[in-house]
């Protein structure tokens, strides 16, 4: 492990270095600058960081093919500390002091809006990578921002349309982080498979303290609702605590669990998955995206770079400064106007799927979700999401009716 | 449901107990505050996650072996930390000890993540406790049950040394009277070194417990300390039996209050330290002063 | 004349140990009263229960007909009783000077002010009772740098400007000099004298008894063993044989 | 407190040596004039993080109080603000005195459970008070936006620039720190002192002690508002981290950095906290490390913080100091 971190943390540097000490040898000119305001301590820090690889990756790639629009791709990462007042003050740093063309890496939801708020006020674009809250898509949009993968509402919707294909899932429990993403995943979730199959019953939704780590109470609770599947839009150490402690209570057993399985989750889990009955969406599964060059070429850049599989929030990330990218060759330029402009013009054919637009209404990409069965694969050290299925974003994504009628509510 | 629920608090209670042990034994002894506590639990998980996989992976030995060990480490480190950098402020204002172990705090966060990165490790649960007994349509995890009587193991041992040990004799007149240990003729600097050792050394054994349960991560410090001081206060810092009692207490209250106020459960033990605090208060007369 | 205060029955245990023991005395206005006995007799406590310092007392304790036994020291003090403490105490990281002055603001009862006008019209009246106490050299010293005597000398000082009737003395000159137990006592006596005030106070040296205190009680395992005047407490054959028996 | 001796001098006096104090208001708002739009911003920050760690200071060095949950206060000031404006449609110059008002009558409530507490176990109950006030604002979804705080609501800084209003800050904050040092040097400073350094003592005089840190604590509280209040206008946000324990650490490490049983701990221990945490990240990951080893150094080394080392310098003055 040891001399595994060290290896990455070098990696990290040396690709830094590359970049700081004016990019690509092929780019000319005034660097285009990607402020990577991230939460690279606190809470978030494990999904910055990897975000932080991704965009680095796509960095230099870009530079090693002639940068944006010819000149180099330069990256200023800063820490927000997970804090939004922090965030929002790195953000305005980057903007004002480092006249950055485009802001980016936030992760945490509080953090996002408060950075999207900031975008709005100085007139830079901003894109979400990580963060997913559909807060800054409908009331607090802004035209200068966009996100590149499903948020928060697309993901429960994903595990509605997975959990109405399996017959005989009857009774249905929700478990949910007391917090915004758990309150509007499970309401997601519920109203899209009320939809889907009205016969589901379900029964009242629990609600977990954010951060709890001594879940037997709530897998208790939950088991008493005698569900046939339980969606839990859980988050780091209470999913890995149920997926943990649920053995002790025949929980595999007894019930399915659907939830948050993202690559470093499936990875920290390691040979602690239950074995049987733990479905996971995910945003970005490597081993599960077609196969084309592209992805498999960057599977293997990334593994050389920082010595271990890219996470969802890696390609995420790269995916998101190479749209970036795409948009401003597009508009012909970085400039604020035209780039939004043509953020909504323009199809992008990125890692996780060919044909990604993004919707002018509220900057949200049609990015696909993955939903699959988690288990041990020969070759793979942890386990990985079998028999996946990969949900299409452009059903997934609100109406525009209720985006305008969630606004006017709003105001 | 209820009793299920009743069993969950007594073991939830019991891995608090063995966290908020050697907090509330420093603070009985010497009077500090102790900020790293939560740290040096975090770093006992840590210890114990590369430990496990070199002695008997997957055996009931090889894991108490390994936490053992793992609080022995964490005690060795506790008992530098003091020597090197309480024993020189023992006088001062007590916000300076307090603050000292803020720093001891900011510094291993940093340190753990240097080492181990920031993304989540788990601990393998040894094979035989992964499964449940099973009582009619009841299950009962295995895991927290072996933690439960491994901090019964720990109450039975500190009552044994606090009472029937020539040490535990040194203890109990230094949590009395801090002269009268000096009288017996004994190095008080040597007891409070012990003492902080002991206290770090539970803190990293019930780190090393904990692991398996849940996943391993350089943010622990933060969520244990809290909860650590919540069981000490509402036991009466300093007080051991108190602390037990307080953890059981706020194990069972978390446990029955997920069945009947659910959104509470972020505030619940707080608002309970709080009650117990001011009932406190009132219990006293008016204008007494310490 | 009733007096001015006047203890009924007073009872205080520590869970099985009983500390005091039915404890009734009059102290008459303007008298000095000492309280004396071996250690351990309950002198002290007896004090800490005047002064409201306790919790669980029993029994009465009339200051000026009203029963004043339940009330917190700060309401005492606000009453006129001032005391000072067997080991002393005052505002260790404070100037001696703002000691007096705090002593000033509080007896004034404008602890809320924020306009410093008291500072101003009071500092006449503390540098005066800095020489009544012989700190007027020290005034703008730390009393954490003040020796143990003249650290007693400000606290008397401190308690004198609430204009006390009743002054509680816990020992008052304990860890002093013979010379300086007679200057301080010496001191204390004619002031009150001059004012007439009451003293009730608690002291280990018989000679300094003998010269200041009018009436004498003898306290002995928390009761009463003998009033009277120091004439006559010296002639009582049962305290000659506590004294001599009790090993003081 | 540095030097007793002088003290009362000063006191007598009622001396602010304006000598160094205007050149230094002059200065700083010469910088605010020239630096970049960022550097205001920071000294904004800078001086909204000192008065709230002067107002903690208020209760810790003079009354000896240790406040767990000083954020709270903070957190209460922003939220005051904020939901005047989104939810009571005040206008925001209107709201300003809101954030405050709203502060201090939280500081009243709590402050009342609190003072019958003494040492740890009053800490304890200010950190429980504080925890609750961060969970309705985490919760109450429908009233203060839940987790994600409420943001976007009107335009940061009131409209003003960012020079503009670091001015406004700087003036602001300059008066709030000089009324607080009115405070410190007044009677009832004098009481907030007696009753920390020896309460049996001020009991015995006749003062009510309780009454005094009620006082003391409710002062703070609407100091710590005013804080909250500033810094939510500055990002035109409220977060329920503002009211967090994060940031009472952060609070209690700067007057620690700073230096305790000083005025100006406060001041001087939010500038170095500032500054270490805006610049040291860039240049190095750790910058918590560098924290702890600093403040570990300061507690083993000169455990009267900075402002203490300037004292055994001889350097005078500094921010109201004297």
């Amino acid at each position: 492990m040891l001399e595994k971190t060290q290896g990455r943390r070098t990696a990290i540097a040396a690709a830094f270095l590359a970049l700081t000490l004016g990019g690509g040898a092929s780019a000319e000119g005034a660097a285009v600058k990607v402020g990577f305001a991230a939460d690279l301590t606190g809470a978030c820090a494990a999904l910055a960081e990897d975000g932080l690889n991704g965009a680095t990756l796509a960095a230099a790639e870009l530079n090693d093919a002639g940068g944006i629009l010819g000149r180099p791709v330069e990256l200023i990462v800063r820490d927000t500390q997970t804090k939004p007042d922090e965030g929002a003050k790195v953000a305005r740093e980057l903007i004002t002091d480092e006249a950055i063309d485009v802001l980016t890496g936030v992760c945490s939801s509080a953090v996002m809006l408060a950075e999207s708020a900031v975008s709005k006020e100085l007139k830079t674009p901003f894109y979400a990578a990580i963060g997913s809250t559909q807060r800054a898509n409908i009331e607090l949009f802004q035209p200068y921002f966009w996100q590149v993968q499903a948020n928060a509402t697309m993901e429960a919707y994903a595990a509605a349309e997975y959990v109405a294909k399996k017959a005989d899932w009857k009774r249905i429990s929700t478990l949910g982080s007391d917090y915004e993403w758990g309150h509007t995943s499970v309401a997601a979730f519920t109203e899209r498979l009320k939809e889907l199959h009205p016969d589901v019953e379900f029964a009242d939704p629990i609600y977990a303290k954010v951060g709890e780590t001594a879940m037997a109470p709530y897998i208790t609770a939950t088991l008493a609702q005698r569900p046939d599947a339980v969606y839990a839009p859980l988050f780091g150490p209470s999913l890995s605590a149920v997926l943990k402690q649920g053995q002790g209570f025949g929980f595999f057993q007894r019930s399915a669990l659907v939830t948050l399985m993202t690559v470093d989750t499936l990875q920290s889990q390691g040979a602690a998955m239950p074995d049987d009955n733990v479905f996971g969406i995910a945003r970005a599964p490597f081993f599960a995206l077609e196969q084309t060059p592209e992805v498999t070429a960057f599977i293997d850049s990334y593994r050389a770079a920082f010595g271990e599989y890219p996470t969802d929030w890696a390609i995420s990330a790269y995916d998101g400064l190479k749209f970036y990218a795409a948009a401003a060759e597009h508009a012909g330029t970085v400039e604020a106007e035209p780039l939004i402009a043509a953020v909504g013009e323009i199809t992008y054919d990125g890692l996780r799927e060919r044909g990604l637009r993004v919707r002018a209404l509220d900057g949200q990409m049609n990015a696909p979700s993955y939903v699959g069965k988690a288990s041990r694969v020969e070759g793979y050290a942890f386990p990985i999401l079998t028999e996946v299925e990969k949900f299409d974003g452009a059903p997934l994504m609100p109406a525009e009716e209720f985006i305008l009628k969630a606004r006017a509510a709003a105001q | 449901m209820i009793l299920i629920q009743l069993v969950n608090g007594l073991m939830e209670g019991m891995t608090l107990f063995l966290i908020a042990s050697g907090l509330t034994l420093i603070f009985g002894v010497t009077r500090i505050i102790n900020f790293a506590h939560g740290s040096l639990f975090m770093l006992g998980a840590f210890v114990t996650y590369e430990l496990v996989p070199l002695i008997g992976p997957g055996t009931l030995w090889g894991f108490f072996a390994a936490v053992l060990l793992a609080g022995l480490a964490v005690s060795l480190l506790g008992m530098l930390f003091e020597m090197l950098a309480l024993r020189r402020i023992y006088g001062a204002d007590g916000l300076m000890q307090l603050i000292v172990t803020v720093a001891l705090v900011l510094i291993l966060r940093d340190v753990v993540r240097m080492i181990w990165g920031p993304n989540s490790l788990s601990v393998p649960m040894p094979d035989r406790l992964m499964g449940a007994l099973q009582i009619g349509d009841s299950y009962f995890p295995l895991f927290p049950i072996a933690v439960f009587l491994a901090g019964l193991v720990v109450v039975v041992a500190m009552i044994w040394v606090i009472y029937f040990t020539r040490a535990g004799i040194l203890l109990r007149a230094g949590t009395d009277d801090r002269g009268m240990v000096a009288l017996c003729g004994v190095n008080e600097r040597l007891i409070f070194t012990a003492v902080f050792a002991a206290g770090a050394f539970l803190a990293g054994l019930a780190g090393g417990l904990a692991a398996p349960y849940g996943e391993v991560n350089h943010l622990l410090d933060t969520t244990v300390i809290v909860s650590a001081f919540i069981v000490c206060v509402i036991g009466g810092l300093g007080n051991l039996y108190g602390a037990l009692a307080g953890a059981l207490l706020v194990g069972l209250t978390k446990a029955i209050g997920v069945m009947y106020f659910p959104r509470l459960s972020m505030v619940l033990i707080f608002l309970i330290m709080a009650l117990i605090l001011i009932a406190r208060s009132m219990g006293r007369q008016g204008g007494t002063a310490r | 004349m009733a007096p001015i205060l006047s203890a009924r029955h007073i009872r205080k245990s520590y869970g099985a140990f009983v500390a005091l023991r039915d404890i009734s005395l009059d102290i008459p206005h303007g008298e000095r009263h000492a309280l004396i006995g071996p250690n351990g007799a309950g002198k002290s406590t007896f004090i800490a229960c005047l002064a409201g310092q306790l919790s669980g007392v029993e029994g009465q304790m009339l200051f000026k007909d009203e029963n004043v036994a339940a009330l917190p020291p700060a309401a005492l003090a606000r009453r006129g009783i001032g005391r000072t403490f067997q080991i002393s105490r005052a505002f260790l990281q404070m100037t001696v000077l703002e000691n007096l002055m705090a002593a000033h603001v509080i007896a004034s009862g404008r602890w809320a002010a924020l306009s410093r006008r008291i500072y101003g019209e009071r500092i006449d009246r503390a540098h005066e009772m800095l020489v009544t106490v012989g700190l007027a050299d020290r005034a703008r010293d730390r009393v954490a740098d003040l020796s143990l005597g003249d650290r007693k000398r400000l606290e008397f000082g401190m308690a004198l400007v609430g204009e006390p009737e009743l002054l509680l003395l816990d020992e008052p000159t304990a860890g002093m000099s013979i010379k300086e137990r007679h200057g301080l006592m010496d001191m204390v006596a004619e002031r009150l004298a001059s004012e007439g005030r009451t003293l009730l106070f608690v002291e280990h040296d018989i000679d300094v008894v003998m010269k200041i205190a009018q009436r004498v009680t003898v306290m002995v395992r928390g009761a009463v063993l003998a009033v009277g005047t120091p004439e006559e407490i010296a002639a009582n054959d049962e305290v000659q044989a506590v004294y001599l028996g009790g090993g003081h | 407190m540095t030097d007793p001796k002088t003290l009362w001098a000063a006191v007598s006096r009622a001396a602010l040596n304006w000598k160094l104090l205007v050149p230094l208001a002059v200065a700083l708002e010469l910088f605010n004039r020239l630096s970049p739009a960022s550097s205001s911003t920071l000294l904004t920050e800078v001086a909204i993080l000192a008065l709230f760690a002067t107002s903690l200071n208020l209760l810790m060095s003079f009354g000896h109080m240790v406040s767990f949950g000083h954020a709270a206060y903070f957190g209460l000031g922003a939220y005051g603000f904020t939901l005047a404006v989104t939810r009571g449609g005040l206008a925001p110059e209107m709201a300003l005195l809101v954030g405050p008002l709203a502060a201090a009558l939280g500081g009243l409530v709590f402050g009342a459970l609190c003072v019958r507490l003494t040492e740890i176990y009053f800490a304890m109950l200010t950190l429980a008070c504080a925890q609750i006030t961060y969970t309705v604002l985490f919760q109450w979804y429908d009233v203060t936006g839940g987790d994600t705080g409420i943001t976007g609501f009107m335009i940061p800084r009131l409209g003003l620039s960012e020079t503009g209003y670091a001015s406004l800050v700087l003036g602001l904050v300059a008066l709030a720190l000089l009324a607080l040092w009115m405070i410190v040097k007044s009677p009832l400073g004098l009481m907030i002192r007696a009753v920390g350094q020896d309460r049996a003592r001020a009991e015995a005089l006749g003062l009510a002690a309780r009454r005094v840190q009620l006082v003391a604590f409710v002062i703070a509280a609407f100091f710590a508002g005013i804080a909250g209040t500033l810094y939510a206008v500055l990002h035109g946000s409220a977060f329920p981290d503002y009211a967090g324990l994060g940031l009472t650490l952060d609070g209690l490490i700067m007057v620690v950095l700073g230096g305790l049983n000083s005025f100006a701990g406060g001041i001087w221990g939010a500038v170095i906290y500032e500054m270490l945490s805006n610049f040291v990240p860039k240049f190095i990951h750790q910058w918590e490390l560098v924290l702890g080893l600093l403040l570990l150094g300061i507690c083993l080394a000169m455990p009267h913080g900075f402002a203490g080392l300037l004292a055994r310098l001889g350097w005078r003055g500094g921010k109201g100091e004297k």
